[in-house]
């Protein structure tokens, strides 16, 4: 299953805050957004995951989802979204209950089998308020797997755990990847991410945001290292793009 | 191709919903559509004036407060005993609650105690109050000032508890004095709670003040009331409790429009 | 002039005060008398003790024997009594109840009943009817509603089936159709003295002359009310002036027409000199103490000062 | 070297206080103390029992309470009314605040309703309680009905607003009907205020029975207290507050302990 | 002004948090303490900054303060700490108000001075709610400036912020230490961080944190570069270094 957007825009109470997106996004491949701080990435996620719709253009999912999956296009979001009145397994199974074809003893397994491929075998009953931040985000990817999804859309999924944690769960996502080879849509504020994990970064400009230029990374992802000079030439690059648009928006005063 | 073509769709919308915001208009009407209903029901006869007068006659027992004037002397004699039990208890009880927040041999020994008599209802205490103060003035406001005094207490230093404790230590990592940070840190992180205790203090006083002067009052909004309901007159009675709510609605407005202002820089 | 503070409550049988007052048989004692008027007679010995007022004239009431037995308050007279033969207090039930077969005081049983508050004066009547009628006072259903209005409501709409009250409001109730007077209390209660004069404790003890002083003005005024609203020698004229003096006190919210009747009617005989039937006030005293609602140890001496009148 | 010396110090120690840790034995004693000194100074007559019994008197009191039997007599019939009132008080008001929450239409119309009755003090409403449902159980019950009915309404859909809207969002992104995410998200999420609104109309309804049952009750422990305030017995008066104040903190520690087990998974 | 640790150890209710911590810090350098997640590096700060008392060792501060020091040991908060109902003057006003031989109108140049050297001159009377985490933080920075400190104390104090308000701060605090050659001890879970701005990074053990090691690194800060493959070199030794425990403090259940 791929993704097609085509002249996508959104407007919040006559605000622009998106305009004429077009985006192909491939089976199997990780598109990076990047841009400065509202520039209305969040809200093109959500639109691409059916949450919102757009005001102009549109969306399309093209081919048929993989067969199996329950919830073609799922999210993984920045505060993990845990129910912390459920327990890892029960945030789990939160995601199947709603599928009446499976069976409770079918639903079991599911829950072992991703908790396992998370390292979250041991923490089946803990509540989210045990577990650290990281593996907070490890429950939610869990809960994603469980719902064999086709698109991943990722909203700055490791942006709230500390810089070790961060690389650790980095480390993760590219070896799921390479197992996997999901198809993702991964937004993120650190170009370090983007060029770690993406096959394509696109960028956008200020609100409204607009895409500004899209970069292919050929590096294959697992072979991917810290300090391939490549990648960091690129992320220079990135930098370089945006540094000026994030310094003006750092410095824009909210609520007037 | 053909079997691609067939398969591309938008992705199917699933959010929207649950929002929290209101429909003003709708609820206007919705209360328009009431008193209107009322009052036909009532004209009509199928809302027997025993049970529930007409809007129009509560309009009417109001207005007889207001030409006859008795609404202000009893407004007044209410007011009077509210804004001087209130005042009382709310500054003396930030001094306690700031006591109690700011040293610790206070709070050990202040602490329980406060604790302890909070949860009294302070109505049971009435007829200690009118004992102890005599059934004048003394012992409405004395009931007032009791019942704000805890409440206040409670919030003042439950407000100095919780002001964030790393500007505290910013304080002092700056060097600032003991006294400094109270008054720099504490008091202005305190105001938040302190305000909020306020608005509750201001609705058991006015639940305070119905209980005082239904017991021993000629004048005062509460004897009012207990007046009208003990002559069966409705009219009068929801005409009385209008003006408590008019009153309720007015001290909580003065109060969110002074929190307004003093904490204009939260976010 | 040394000033006072007077306790009363704005019935015909405060009248005396009245009297004293507008006739300046106060002023004569040099005394700078206010009045203080109350909704029911509970808090005036409250009042008393909290130094709110000097002197009240109500029924023995529970509070009143506390107090007293807490050293605050003392009985030094009395005032309304209740006589076999003279119009007293009367016995009323409502218009549901009467139809209901509640005819007469002996049908109460099981019947409810208003009263201000526990130990009020119409708690002691009821228990001593229940006695005599061979019931007990637990055999009634007590309403305890505060205040007398908050009683007359409750009885017109039938949501107490009895009450006992002076007989004016009584035969107002019975005239207009709102209740059915079925009995006297007189017949119940011996030489009932209903309501007694009392003062501070302080006053007995440290100003004496100045207890005589109110007692002798206000016996004035039981002399003048006798005369010319109970025994009516001084002509009609004279009942028609003080009964507009009294207007000024009782039923201001009615015309002088409307009230002039309900005044004349209420009018009941006053203690000359302020009487005090001292076996009553025992009687009362024994009652309170076999209910539990004041102390056993409680001495009549506690609670009575007899000697600035005239006892029986 | 020697002025190096001379210059070399601890870094100044500069933090420290401002702790809320309490001190549990001081606050014990400060209460032991303080009954101690009422009890000596009621002894030797510092303190007129004019107007304040002696600890001991109002535990010779309260021992009449128990031994004669009535206080189970007065705190049965005063546990009915609140039992009745409030449960159905409370059921109402979660099944209305949520009805709130979830649908918008019934917000806009019941919504501002709610608003403009819930400031009312419900005491100041006992006359027409009585009036409507006379002066027997209905009114008490009635009035703690009415009294707990609106705080729980606006606790309920207030908890509801709150609920994390990721958290829904989240919900929709996998897929769920609305009636799953009301019921897996919405209520769990709500839970918590529901239940500080039950310890507020906990609070409330011991309050209004109070009043309630100064009108025409024989039974109960409000009726208890007015009887003792009107017979001038302050130590009964003061045993009958305090029974309410345990009422009180029993009420408030059972609905802790359902708290504890039921919001075991906050933080 | 330098201090000088020596056998530093610290426990809270028994349960040992720091034992025999060791260190000197020489005028003008900046030392960076990473470690795992509760290995007690920010109970160090405090006890370096005197906020807290060591059980057992000493800290001593070598030499006098440089003079006109207001406050010498000054800290730097991960969370800002900035007074929320003062205005950013007001908030850096607050740390000179408890100086009496400063007159208003020093007070206002100083605080002129120290908003124009962050780039705050045009929000000195914005609200703090109405600034961005970054500027929040510049703000933190001007209020530590104004009061001349020999040392600053940082924790974390860019890990509150997004990635690439995080890269300009620390371009910021680079070119800060350039002119100013101010003395600091930076904690950070960021390891890019540490090399970028650390003239010693100390690496602390699991709790009870000891010092496990201490890299220096000789490259001038401001020559350094993100693709400086000898950086980089060090970083990967750092992180190999603490990998384990980073992950074995992440998988810590809380609260039992
Ligand atoms: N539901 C909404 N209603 C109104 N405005 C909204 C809404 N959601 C987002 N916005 C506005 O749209 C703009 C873009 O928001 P969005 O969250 O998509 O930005 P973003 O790129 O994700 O930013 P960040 O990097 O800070 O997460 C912002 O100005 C935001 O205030
Ligand atoms: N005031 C305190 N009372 C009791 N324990 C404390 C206190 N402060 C810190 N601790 C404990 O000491 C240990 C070290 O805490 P500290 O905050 O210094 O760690 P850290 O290295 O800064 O961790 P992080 O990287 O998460 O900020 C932790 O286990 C913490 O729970
Ligand atoms: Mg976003
Ligand atoms: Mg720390």
């Amino acid at each position: 299953m791929q993704l097609k957007l085509s002249g996508v825009g959104k407007s919040y109470g006559g605000l622009p805050v998106l305009s004429d997106i077009s985006l192909d996004i491939a089976s199997g491949e990780i598109l990076c957004l990047v841009g400065p701080s509202g520039c209305g990435k969040s809200t093109l996620l959500r639109m691409i995951g059916g949450l919102e719709l757009p005001d102009e253009g549109e969306i399309l999912q093209v081919g048929a989802p993989p067969e199996g999956s329950l919830n073609p296009l799922t999210f993984i979001f920045q505060d993990f979204a845990l129910l912390p009145w459920r327990s890892v397994a029960g945030n789990v199974s939160l995601a199947l209950e709603s599928h009446r074809a499976i069976s409770r003893a079918e639903r079991a397994a599911i829950i072992a089998d991703v908790l396992s491929r998370t390292k979250l075998g041991d923490f089946a009953n803990a509540w989210p308020k045990q577990l650290s931040g990281g593996m907070k985000q490890r429950v939610a990817i869990a809960r994603a797997l469980a719902v064999r999804p086709a698109v991943f859309l990722m909203d700055e999924p490791l942006s709230a755990l500390d810089a070790q944690t961060r690389d650790i769960l980095m480390d993760d996502l590219i070896e799921l990847w390479s197992r996997e080879r999901f198809t993702a849509v991964y937004v993120t504020h650190n170009l370090q991410e983007a060029v770690r994990l993406g096959h394509r970064i696109a960028i956008l400009s200020r609100r409204p945001g607009k895409i500004r230029r899209i970069i292919g990374i050929d590096t294959p992802i697992g072979a991917r290292t810290h300090q391939d000079p490549e990648l960091l030439a690129i992320q220079e690059e990135l930098w370089g793009l945006m540094r000026e648009e994030a310094e003006a928006a750092d410095k824009e005063l909210t609520h007037g | 191709m053909a079997d691609d073509d067939a398969q591309t769709r938008p992705v199917p919308y699933r959010g929207g919903g649950f929002s929290a915001r209101p429909m003003r208009s709708v609820g206007v009407l919705t209360f328009a559509a009431l008193v209107a209903v009322w009052e036909l029901g009532s004209r009509y006869g199928y809302i027997s004036n025993l049970v529930l007068p007409a809007p129009s006659e509560v309009i009417e027992a109001f207005r007889d407060l207001w030409v006859s004037g008795t609404l202000w002397e009893h407004l007044g004699a209410s007011l009077y005993r509210l804004v001087t039990g209130w005042s009382l208890g709310t500054i003396a009880g930030i001094a306690v609650g700031f006591a109690i927040g700011l040293f610790r041999p206070v709070r050990a020994s202040a602490g329980p105690l406060v604790a302890a008599i909070f949860p009294i209802p302070k109505i049971a205490l009435l007829p200690l109050f009118i004992i102890w103060f005599g059934i004048g003035e003394a012992s409405k406001v004395g009931l007032i000032l009791f019942g704000t005094f805890f409440p206040t207490v409670i919030a003042t230093y439950g407000g100095v508890d919780n002001v964030d404790r790393t500007l505290v230590r910013m304080g002092q990592s700056f060097g600032l004095s003991r006294w400094e940070i109270a008054r720099k840190i504490l008091f202005p992180g305190a105001l938040p709670a302190i305000l909020s205790g306020m608005r509750i203090t201001a609705a058991i006083a006015i639940i305070l003040i119905v209980a005082a002067e239904l017991i021993a009052a000629q004048r005062g909004i509460g004897a009012y009331i207990q007046m009208a309901g003990s002559l069966f007159a409705t009219d009068q009675l929801i005409a009385g409790v209008l003006v408590l709510s008019a009153l309720g609605l007015t001290v909580s407005a003065l109060i969110g429009a002074l929190e307004l202002w003093l904490l204009r820089w939260r976010a | 002039a040394e000033a006072v503070k007077i306790g009363v409550l704005s019935l015909t049988s405060h009248s005396a005060a009245f009297i004293a007052k507008e006739k300046g048989y106060f002023e004569e004692q040099d005394l700078d008398a206010e009045l203080v008027t109350f909704q029911a007679a509970g808090p005036m010995a409250v009042a008393i003790a909290s130094g709110d007022i000097d002197f009240g004239v109500t029924a023995i009431s529970g509070a009143l024997i506390n107090l007293a037995e807490k050293g605050a308050v003392k009985v030094i007279g009395g005032a309304l009594t209740e006589e076999k033969g003279v119009d007293g207090q009367k016995i009323l039930v409502s218009n549901a109840a009467y139809e209901d077969g509640v005819t007469t005081p002996a049908d109460l049983k099981g019947r409810s009943f208003g009263i201000t508050g526990t130990g009020s004066s119409f708690h002691y009547m009821i228990s001593q009817i229940a006695e005599k009628e061979g019931y007990s006072v637990a055999d009634v259903d007590l309403k305890a509603l505060q205040k007398v209005p908050a009683i007359i409501g409750a009885l017109k709409s039938g949501q107490i089936d009895a009450w006992s009250i002076v007989p004016h409001i009584a035969k107002g109730l019975d005239g207009s159709g709102g209740a059915k007077i079925i009995g006297d209390v007189a017949d119940y209660i011996d030489g009932y003295q209903v309501t007694t004069i009392f003062t501070s404790t302080r006053n007995v003890e440290e100003n004496r002359e100045l207890v005589e002083r109110f007692l002798a003005a206000y016996s004035k005024g039981i002399a003048e009310f006798n005369a010319t609203m109970v025994d009516k020698t001084e002509g009609e004229e004279a009942q028609e002036a003080t009964t507009q003096l009294i207007h000024k006190y009782v039923y201001t919210d009615r015309p002088y027409e409307k009230a002039a009747g309900p005044i004349k009617a209420g009018a009941m005989r006053l203690q000359p000199n302020g009487r005090l039937n001292i076996a009553s006030v025992e009687h009362q005293l024994n009652w309170f103490k076999s209910e539990g609602l004041v102390d056993e140890a409680i001495e009549l001496d506690t609670l009575v000062d007899t000697s600035f009148v005239e006892t029986q």
